[in-house]
């Protein structure tokens, strides 16, 4: 399992390779960007923010236990944090299993809980100024 | 002693990013809140998420020597 | 839309940069590989016949038949014939969409209909000889 | 003139790869099948499926003057 918290871009096919989960049949990647920003609005960039050590600690909970959940063969998270443009990328996720439903629904899961669970922040610049996208609560602590 | 880290627009409405506070004996993490925010803790529109020790945890959870708590808003990652 | 058949191996990163989604928010793969053969099998390898021109045909009405129902920004799709082996890759599908529901929903749809519709078919190769794996027959003419 | 087509097992199976077959008039899949088969037809452990002109269809669908149908077993792509 290999979860990392980075500025830099990275390469999903690259860090996939890193892992080699021998008798996968299936293998599922998602891979986050940054949305176009809609033509009337002003925003420039994204700026992510993180608690360093939580996020990586987080992560970690959270692919572990998708894997059980899902008997994933193994599990790979990278998020980005710092500035962040249209088109980039933003988070990548690959589970690989024996069979596709459970890839699928894995990986599914991990971003799905990530999204309520892993301490990150988005703010949206623009030239006037910044605005914090409104996050979501964590289902278990509503 | 516990180190108290504010996160995002936590940390912007208090002014506060990281500090330290002299516990004479556990408290909730809503309080170690309310004495390290002082005035500023009424600027807040919403009562922020906590960590203690990098775990989500709640408001009401105990705070001990030693402890990292840490106070911000809804996450918004992936 | 990028549908392809060939015997060759494919990198499933090259092959998705040759479509960019614009303002695609996520994007989901799927990479099938041939699993392990079971330790105590004789198969060698597997042997994938299609019917050419049919395959390629077919994969676009599965692709353009999710595209429609997930309103996804993009499709590709590349299927593998000839003899592979264990760990090879047989079978890429990435979709790109403006949020990950979709892209995830259509992924999985294509490969659950390519799976019953594609004209493809699979002989695992011994030493002694051949067999066809059984097939699926697909829902709408069951 | 039908172009035949027959893949996998069933093509093992009949001993027949491609072959033409003239019509006179429209005729079902089967019936062609079983024009272009002859006796080895009971070889098959099961009817195949068809394709017309490259599109999934059933046996008792009619089959015209240059058309492409093709015999196989169920699939087993991805």
């Amino acid at each position: 399992m290999i979860v990392r918290v980075q500025s830099e871009d990275f390469d999903p096919e690259q860090e996939a390779r890193a892992l080699t989960a021998t008798g996968a049949g299936a293998r599922v990647s998602f891979v986050g960007t940054v949305r176009d920003f809609s033509a009337g609005s002003q925003i420039t960039a994204l700026d992510i923010e993180h608690y360093p050590r939580m996020t990586e600690a987080e992560l970690t909970r959270v692919a572990q236990q998708a894997q059980r959940t899902w008997d994933l063969l193994d599990v790979l998270i990278v998020h980005r944090y710092g500035r962040l443009r249209a088109g980039d990328r933003i988070v990548l996720v690959v589970t690989w299993a024996h069979h596709r439903k459970a890839a699928f629904r894995g990986c599914e899961e991990i971003i799905d809980v990530l999204k309520t669970r892993a301490p990150f922040w988005k703010k949206e610049i623009t030239e006037d100024g910044a605005t914090w996208v409104s996050g979501e609560i964590p289902a278990s602590l509503e | 002693m516990v180190t108290v880290r504010c996160f995002a627009g936590v940390r912007e409405t208090l002014g506060l990013s990281t500090c330290t506070y002299a516990l004479e004996k556990p408290m909730s993490a809503q309080a170690v809140l309310t004495a390290v925010a002082g005035e500023r803790l009424s600027a807040l529109s919403a009562p922020p998420l906590v960590a203690i020790n990098m775990q989500h945890s709640r408001l009401e959870n105990l705070v001990c020597d030693g402890d990292e708590v840490a106070f911000f808003p809804p996450v918004s990652g992936g």
